[in-house]
């Protein structure tokens, strides 16, 4: 009768299955997708991106960026339980802002600027910035809002990021069962203020690194979702009948970053013949399975406010000729690749072959992502070529491009980029309160960085999840939350 | 000398080698962690973090600090069973192993089951037909499954046994719905403890293959140490005499020259377990456990410090906790080790 | 002439657990030039500590050893060469007292080659042809190693090697005790035709009375690290005063069987 | 015990020389493609051709190709030398500070015997794969790191057998007599003690190389050692992981050949055991 | 036969009675390189009861393999001929029987006690072991241990039974394992050099027990040795073995007047004596061949100033010579007597 319980149990659940360490529940580290994907299903935002990439009200009924654009407005949903049964007021948005400031570590990065919070009643505060940004609000989309009440009681010596990692003090449909992390176990929250009766009792996040390993769980039925497989994985799942693969388009971008301060990639007209020795064609169909979209920019497509630029072609010729020109013959470079991802590698792989026409000889270094973080805090340690895939944290161009290319965003400018003329379009942006004119700047810069070569954008991919069909429903990203959303997940009816 | 001095010297002279083993062990390890290359702060801080938030967390993990004052830091947390904290997980690191060990020490300790249960048995039969057809197939046996490359042998295994014909689970320790109250952490024992069959059941399912594979280099080892050491002892004399005597083969065998070599298969073991809390990184990667392996992967591939020095103290002192047992076994086993440490009985 | 002299010399162990075990509990004799003195006692009554102690391999905790005026226990350099040179050894065991690496002629001509007494290869390499010949060996095994030796050839092998500097002093650690009787008699043999052609002074080391009387002109006896008795074998053999040199003569088995039933019937009656 | 060694030597060469030659034509096999291998590959393995990935094995490619289309067996025979090279490296480098160690624990006073064994016992104390993965980690993941770690780590076990070795023979009665002829203390040590301790090592150096195989390969797997596109073969097994069901060629190849080749060592170094250890042989 | 006469007292021979052990045609052979060597080669004896026959003979020529032979406890050698001990033949009885033979009719003492005693057991158990074999309670067993040992003069015996091996002195050790040999009531019991590894003080007054015991039991002993010392004191007959086979079998006191074999007679001349001074010891040339090497003909020809051509090409049988057996061709001369 144990089976029999646990089968019943089994089939009131999902089970879903990730890739990469889950370090923490804490919301804080949302900026880390192994957190913000359970985090997702735990708590809720301020805002959230809708389908057309605007930003509408979630836990905020309304809000109202002020003219100076210095502060926010905000009057937040009535009735939001928190999953101890307290309601969501205003002091527990501004606990979770002033908290996220003053830890500094995590999602604090995408709210600079924040100053304080003004609670004006129990649903009605007003945001207050340092100076007018117009990145603030969008950020908004990742500040997951927790229990004030709750964290102050579990504070600790470090505003309750010990207690955090493991429980929840959230309002989201779900809530933390037991997290091993291997594995994040939750049930249903029956309060919650948008309940849905087809959501699962049970929802399980498990991490399971290993492609093959989630494809033969799937096949044999011991998982409902599976996230994060190799393309291959899943097409060869496709043909599964009790199986749906899906794709998805993301923002999610295989990038060649070149260290545009020193060494031969110093040089724009190398940049560019790099850029064009790469089989783009070759390696979205033969690695990629065909399943992204050429790069056309800098920024990943589906993005808003991004220029129409031509996509990136193979040229040898054109290659070797501009090579000339920059005197660089016999040219020999490093490209730094993280080796646990295998199609990365095989890009790696490609990219080695293809620069061998153009007579390049590259030397592939496998680097750990942790010491290339590191390298980053010195234009001078930049890898001279970095093979990465980059996703934005949310679908706003302002903050990639501010991140990745102001001079002085030291750490995030991965390529060392240094250009006064974008520094100073990217500052009169930040302060643009109108969308529309904003965007023409970010155009303009996007324009330029294109034109110096500054990375060799591979291709816009797409996300898959492959899932039970009879089972599931409801697999799909949300902008904030990639590959899928938790929080959508449903079970069929049977 | 009395003898209860001799035993208390005895332990006190045990506990300063352990006590200097882990002291060079985690100056060791703290010298290697600060040479790796990558820095913590940024780590913690996050990919997008701005320079000053960096620095920020810096100063708070007092990693701005010298790496003499960092040093003296670490061991004066340790003296006061703090192993520090966690940069990723914010956890003390003491209640992350709390969390991953177990589930190693049960895959170790099941693997050490299943390999003594083979190769004892088979190292006695292998040795009572020694030149025999049952030897010489038992030893070519012992060779094969030696040279087998442990994670290679499990990535077989989990595709034919368990994703082909589905006979065993693929990954994970227990079914949904079937995990037993979490008590200790170690799914068969909280089962037991629990008092729950099925789910004892169902954790034996999911730890036979992992363990089995982790298992087999291992008894191959013990298997041959075992055999050549009884075979040097049943050419030694008194075996003769007990033979003499009129004893049957069987009594030869089992209560005379098994006794007389157990000694380095004791010691053997003793080194094996230490080895194994290693290598069962291999397999929690191919069957996807959770565990200390794992844990000291991602605690190094994320410069997470604290991390990486508690797991290593950790598991140096769980090897040196089974080195003293296994020097007490030997004690409790041999009567003449005993006079050496303690005079006469 | 006094040749070599032990003084008061005491030696300790350190046991495991307890106290140290004394061995040799202020031992004194002297050894004459020219002399052979027979050292018996039984097992574990220190024999072999004092030879260890005379040769410099075992440093005594008190009293002072002497050869030919070298303070032993303290000698170095040029002293502590020509001790080398002049006190050798020949062991019990002819199976673990030759390198199983190096070949007879190796061997024997080591100590030529370290005491650069013959810097020449092959003149070394003849000598030890030469010594091989002298105790008894054919010397066509010249390249032979060890371990296709019998026992009685290692010894001789170990004596050649010995003499090969000309010593004048032998100890010999029970030089015949893992001998068979016929092989035994030989080496016996061939350690007192050495002794008269090189002027030998011989310490000779033995827990086999027969042996010793056969041998030396003088014996000490031995007991737990003591000496009890010390004379000239007609002293010794002839009119032990000591009861435990006594009691030590009266167990020696006497090859034939009328004496020993002679000596069995005396017992009983006693 | 007094046993000639004449008979002895005959004894067992009759019973190995079926496994001697078998084991003999392996080892060659694997020096011949550890010296020529990479001379002799076609230029093709080491780039990748992704059109013509995971073929199945033809007669163009015996073994198929792997997931960047490069042929199997090449590869794997190209590994050879990569993995038989660094292995024996290794295993060469930490049986020298072995030696060394040994031989200064030995011949050295008491303290400095007790404290390097000291010290040896913290480097037994811990699992060489959790050294090892500290130090590669620390270094960076790389070959060379690998490398580099096991040589640091492998040393301890060497050390201590050699030096209980050396001490046991310092105790043999031509030990003291070598003495007593007046022989230097160095001398002592290199003609008399070394060369008659050093049969336990030339055993275990040989069958050593087969067991760091099959670490340096697991390091290379977990993703701490070789890296691809390297031809080490545990890093090959890494890369084909995913293929075990679809394109098992890929996972099959070096795994077997890794097998294969530390079980050729382990024999062999139980052959020069065999043959340097009569005790070990059929007739005491 | 003529016959000494019998000073110790011991139960004068019966004729027509059947000997205790009579072996005939002993070999004991191993296999080397796929071709058969004989240790032991054509050895024939008999045993009467309560006679004592000692074995003597240079290491190496086979006497520990022939006093294995008869308990069949060399299990790689292939042993032809037949033992009859007590009416059966040793080499015809089945595994199960032989244990039975094993410590019950035979008792076998060995030389080193130290490495003869399992090192893990105590004392008490290794004695009891005997009968616990046979299915005697272990309190019995353990009584009859007490007994033995309390016959074989150890003092505190109650208290050594709980004792290791290591904790005994050499004389001890040996009394341990006499009283192993002595516990299952055997008819014969084979004595393996049970005192070269003791001193002789300590060798003295193990012979004297053994002298004891073995008369009081009316037992049966073949005591194996190389000292001739020891024969003459103990033996009642002795058997000189050379290179595998026996060459003189007689009684003691004929043998040591006027050994009839010039390796025995050898033998006797280079043994050193206590009682006597002597001024150059007789020696044999040569060496004991090894039992790969051993050479045609007499073994002993290459060693012996008496040899000549038939030596060298026919292998002397053990013949009947005046009351003794003697393998020469040409023995030493009967002592004038
Ligand atoms: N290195 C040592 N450490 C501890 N005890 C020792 C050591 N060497 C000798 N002894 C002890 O000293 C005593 C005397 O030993 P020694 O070897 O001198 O005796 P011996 O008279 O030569 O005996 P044997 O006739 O057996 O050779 C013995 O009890 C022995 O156990
Ligand atoms: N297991 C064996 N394998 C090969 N040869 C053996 C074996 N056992 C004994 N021998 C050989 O048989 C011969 C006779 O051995 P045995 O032990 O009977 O001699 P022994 O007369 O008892 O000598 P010792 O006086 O040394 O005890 C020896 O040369 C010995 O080397
Ligand atoms: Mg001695
Ligand atoms: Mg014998």
């Amino acid at each position: 009768h144990q089976d029999a319980a646990a089968q019943v149990a089994r089939d009131k659940a999902i089970l879903v299955a990730s890739s990469g360490q889950i370090n923490t529940l804490d919301p804080l580290r949302s900026d880390y997708n192994q957190t913000n994907v359970p985090a997702n299903a735990l708590y809720d935002t301020l805002v959230v991106f809708g389908k057309d990439n605007n930003l509408v009200g979630r836990l905020a009924e309304s809000f109202k960026v002020a003219d100076d654009g210095k502060s926010i407005a905000m009057k937040l949903r009535a009735g939001v339980k928190f999953h101890d049964d307290t309601t969501l007021t205003a002091k527990d948005v501004a606990f979770t802002l002033d908290r996220l400031k003053k830890l500094g570590v995590g999602a604090a990065s995408l709210i600079e600027g924040y100053e304080s919070t003004t609670v004006n009643g129990d649903l009605d505060l007003t945001i207050n910035l340092s100076a007018p940004s117009a990145l603030f609000l969008p950020a908004l989309c990742k500040i997951y809002i927790v229990n004030s009440a709750l964290v102050t009681a579990n504070a600790g010596d470090n505003d309750g990021q010990t207690w955090l990692q493991s429980h929840d003090a959230g309002s989201g449909p779900y809530t933390v069962k037991s997290f091993e992390g291997q594995a994040v176990e939750m049930v249903r929250f029956d309060d919650y203020w948008d309940a849905d009766p087809a959501r699962p009792e049970g929802l399980v996040l498990k991490r399971v690194d290993e492609s093959a390993t989630k494809r033969d769980e799937l096949s044999a039925g011991n998982l409902d979702v599976g996230l994060f497989l190799t393309n291959r994985d899943v097409v060869a799942l496709e043909n599964d009948p009790n199986l749906t693969a899906s794709w998805f388009n993301s923002t999610l971008q295989a990038e060649i970053i070149f260290n545009t301060r020193v060494g031969p990639t110093a040089d724009p007209r190398v940049r560019k013949a790099l850029r064009l020795a790469y089989d783009y064609d070759g390696g979205l169909a033969a690695i990629r399975l065909g399943k992204g979209t050429l790069a056309n920019g800098a920024l990943p497509h589906g993005i808003a406010c991004r220029p129409d630029l031509p996509p990136a072609r193979r040229n040898v010729e054109e290659a070797k000729k501009l090579l000339a020109e920059a005197g660089q013959t016999n040219l020999k470079l490093q490209l730094s690749f993280q080796p646990v991802w295998e199609q990365q590698k095989q890009e790696a792989t490609l990219f080695q072959a293809n620069l061998r026409d153009i007579g390049v000889e590259v030397e592939l270094v496998p680097i750990a992502f942790p010491t290339y973080l590191a390298s980053l805090s010195d234009p001078k340690t930049i890898p001279q070529m970095m093979l990465l895939e980059d996703f934005a944290q949310y679908p706003d161009a302002g903050i990639m491009l501010m991140k990745g290319y102001k001079s002085d965003a030291i750490g995030s400018n991965r390529s060392g980029y240094s250009n006064p003329e974008v520094d100073k379009l990217l500052d009169q942006a930040r302060v643009t309160v109108d969308d529309a004119a904003r965007c023409d700047l970010y155009k303009k810069v996007q324009e330029i960085i294109d034109n110096d070569s500054v990375m060799l954008d591979m291709y816009t991919l797409q996300r898959s999840a492959v899932y039970r069909k009879a089972h599931v429903d409801g697999v799909g990203p949300t902008p904030q939350v990639t590959p899928i959303a938790l929080s959508g997940l449903r079970l069929l009816a049977k | 000398m009395s003898r209860a001095r001799s035993y208390l010297w005895f332990f006190a002279k045990r506990l300063g080698t352990v006590v200097f083993a882990l002291w060079s062990l985690g100056s060791l390890v703290f010298l290697m962690i600060k040479v790796i290359p990558g820095d913590e702060a940024q780590i913690a801080a996050g990919p997008d973090a701005s320079p000053d938030q960096v620095a920020l967390v810096r100063q708070r993990l007092g990693l701005d600090a010298s790496v003499i004052v960092q040093y003296f830091r670490f061991w004066g947390r340790l003296l006061h069973g703090d192993l520090g904290t966690s940069i990723t997980t914010f956890q003390p690191v003491l209640l992350d192993l709390e969390r991953t060990l177990p589930s190693t020490l049960e895959l170790v300790v099941v693997a050490m089951l299943i390999n003594l249960s083979v190769s004892i048995p088979a190292g006695l039969i292998a040795a009572a037909r020694r030149g025999g057809r049952t030897d010489g197939l038992f030893r070519v046996l012992a060779v094969i499954l030696g040279g087998m490359p442990a994670f290679w042998l499990a990535l077989m295994l989990q595709y034919l046994l368990a994703a082909r014909y589905r006979l065993l689970p693929i990954s994970g320790q227990n079914s949904y719905g079937m995990e037993p109250p979490r008590w200790t952490g170690v799914p068969t024992l909280d089962a037991i403890a629990a008092g729950n069959m099925a789910s004892l059941l169902d954790a034996l399912t999911y730890i036979v293959l992992p363990a089995a594979v982790l298992a087999v280099l291992y008894s191959t080892q013990i298997f041959r140490a075992l055999r050549t050491s009884l075979l040097g002892v049943l050419e030694s004399d008194f075996i003769m005499a007990v033979r003499a005597k009129g004893a049957t083969e069987r009594r030869v065998l089992i209560g005379h020259a098994f006794p007389n070599s157990i000694n380095p298969v004791l010691t053997l073991a003793g080194t094996q377990l230490g080895a194994m809390i290693g290598a069962a990184v291999l397999v929690e990667t191919v069957f996807a456990r959770r565990g200390i392996g794992t844990y000291m992967f991602n605690a190094v591939a994320q410069k997470d410090m604290y991390a990486v020095l508690g797991s290593v103290l950790f598991i140096g002192a769980i090897v040196c906790l089974i080195n003293l047992v296994v020097d007490v076994l030997q004690i409790v086993v041999d009567p003449r080790i005993r006079a050496a440490q303690f005079g006469r009985s | 002439m006094k040749l070599f002299t032990l003084d008061s010399v005491c030696k300790s162990f350190a046991a495991k657990t307890g106290n140290p075990t004394r061995v040799l509990n202020d031992v004194s004799f002297d050894v004459a030039t020219g002399e052979t003195l027979g050292l018996v006692g039984e097992s574990g009554s220190g024999k072999s500590t004092i030879a260890k102690c005379m040769l410099k391999l075992l440093r005594p905790d008190s009293g002072s050893v002497v050869f030919d005026g070298i303070d032993v226990p303290n000698a170095r350099g040029a002293e502590l060469s020509r001790f080398r040179r002049e006190v050798q050894l020949v062991f019990q065991d002819p199976y673990g007292s030759l390198n199983p690496r190096m070949t007879a002629g190796e061997l024997i001509a080591e100590g030529l080659l370290v005491h650069g007494l013959e810097p020449n290869g092959a003149a070394r390499r003849r000598q030890a042809q030469h010594l091989m010949g002298l105790v008894g060996l054919d010397p066509d095994n010249i390249d032979r190693y060890p371990n296709s030796f019998s026992g009685g050839q290692r010894q001789r092998i170990a004596i050649a090697r010995a003499l090969a500097c000309r010593p004048r002093l032998l100890v010999c650690d029970e030089p015949v005790a893992a001998l068979d009787v016929s092989v035994q008699a030989q080496v016996i043999n061939l350690l007192q035709d050495m002794r008269a052609e090189f002027d030998l002074t011989v310490v000779f080391i033995a827990h086999d009375l027969a042996v010793v009387r056969h041998l030396c002109q003088r014996i000490i006896v031995l007991h737990r690290g003591e000496i009890v008795e010390q004379g000239s074998r007609e002293e010794i053999f002839g009119n032990p005063r000591m009861p435990y040199t006594q009691s030590l003569l009266a167990a020696v088995p006497i090859p034939d069987p009328v004496l020993a039933q002679r000596r069995r019937t005396a017992v009983q009656e006693a | 015990m007094s046993l000639a060694p004449a008979i002895r030597m005959r004894t067992p060469r009759v019973k190995i020389s079926f496994q001697g030659a078998c084991v003999s034509l392996l080892i060659a096999l694997l020096v011949f493609a550890a010296l020529f291998g990479p001379m002799l590959a076609p230029e093709a393995i080491y780039r990748s051709d992704i059109l013509s990935s995971l073929q199945p094995p033809s007669a163009a490619h015996w073994l198929g190709t792997d997931d960047q289309g490069r042929d199997v067996l090449w590869r794997v025979i190209v590994g050879t030398r990569t993995t038989l090279l660094s292995a024996i490296a290794i295993v060469t480098a930490y049986s020298l500070i072995g030696v060394a160690v040994a031989t200064i624990a030995a011949s050295g006073p008491r303290w400095l015997d007790e404290a390097l064994m000291r010290v040896t016992d913290v480097g037994l104390s811990l699992p060489s794969m959790i050294v090892a993965l500290g130090f590669a980690a620390a270094l960076g993941p790389s070959l060379q790191s690998a490398i580099i770690a096991q040589s640091i780590t492998g040393w301890p076990i060497t050390a201590r057998i050699l030096r209980n070795v050396m001490h046991q023979t310092m105790e043999a009665p031509f030990v003291a007599g070598a003495h007593v002829i007046g022989v230097s203390r160095w001398r002592l040590m290199t003609r008399h003690v070394l060369p008659n301790s050093l049969d336990v090592l030339i055993v275990k150096w040989t069958s050593d190389i087969g067991g760091t195989v099959l670490i340096l390969s697991s390091l290379s797997f977990i993703g701490v050692g070789a890296q691809p596109p390297s031809t080490e073969w545990g890093a090959m097994i890494a890369g084909a992981r995913g293929y075990v069901s679809t394109a098992w060629w890929t996972v099959l190849a070096p795994g077997i050949a890794l097998a294969i080749t530390s079980v050729a060592f382990g024999l062999l170094g139980d052959m020069i055991q065999a043959w340097r250890d009569p005790s070990l042989r059929e007739s005491r | 036969m003529m016959m000494q006469p019998n000073p110790a007292g011991r139960p004068a021979p019966v004729p027509g009675e059947a000997p205790l052990l009579s072996v005939d045609n002993l070999c004991v052979s191993i296999r080397v390189d796929d071709r058969s060597v004989n240790i032991v080669d054509g050895v024939s004896f008999s045993i009467r009861r309560g006679e004592r026959v000692a074995l003597v003979g240079e290491s190496g020529s086979g006497k520990s393999v022939t006093a294995r032979a008869l308990m069949r406890l060399e299990r790689r050698m292939k042993a032809t001929g037949s033992i009859v001990c007590d009416g059966r033949d040793i080499l015809k009885l089945s595994d199960g029987e032989m244990r039975r033979v094993r410590g019950g009719t035979i008792g076998m003492v060995f030389q080193d006690p130290m490495s003869f005693l399992d090192p893990l057991r105590t004392i008490g158990d290794q004695i009891a072991e005997t009968l616990r074999i046979r299915g005697v309670s272990r309190r019995d067993a353990e009584r009859k241990a007490l007994h033995i040992l309390d016959e074989l003069k150890v003092e505190r015996a109650a208290e050594r039974l709980t004792a290791y091996p290591h904790e005994f002195s050499g004389g001890m050790r040996q009394r341990v394992v006499l009283a192993m040999a002595l516990i299952g009531d055997p008819r014969l019991l084979i004595a393996d050099e049970p005192t070269t590894a003791l001193d002789v003080r300590v060798q003295d007054q193990v012979l004297a027990l053994l002298d004891e015991i073995s008369r009081s039991r009316g037992l049966s002993v073949l005591f194996i040795t190389h000292d001739l010392g020891i024969v003459a004191g103990f033996a009642d007959r002795v058997m000189v073995m050379y290179a595998g086979s026996v060459v003189e079998d007689g009684d003691v006191y004929s043998t040591f007047a006027a050994p009839r074999h010039p390796y025995t007679r050898g033998l006797l001349d280079a043994v050193p004596r206590i009682d006597r001074d002597s001024d150059r010891l007789a020696s044999i040339r040569g060496t004991p061949p090894h039992v790969f090497a051993r050479p045609q003909g007499c073994p002993f020809h290459p060693r012996c100033d008496r040899a000549f051509e038939r030596c060298v090409i026919e292998r002397p049988v053990l013949r009947e010579l005046g009351g003794m057996r003697v393998a020469c061709h040409r023995p030493e001369p009967e002592a004038a007597r």
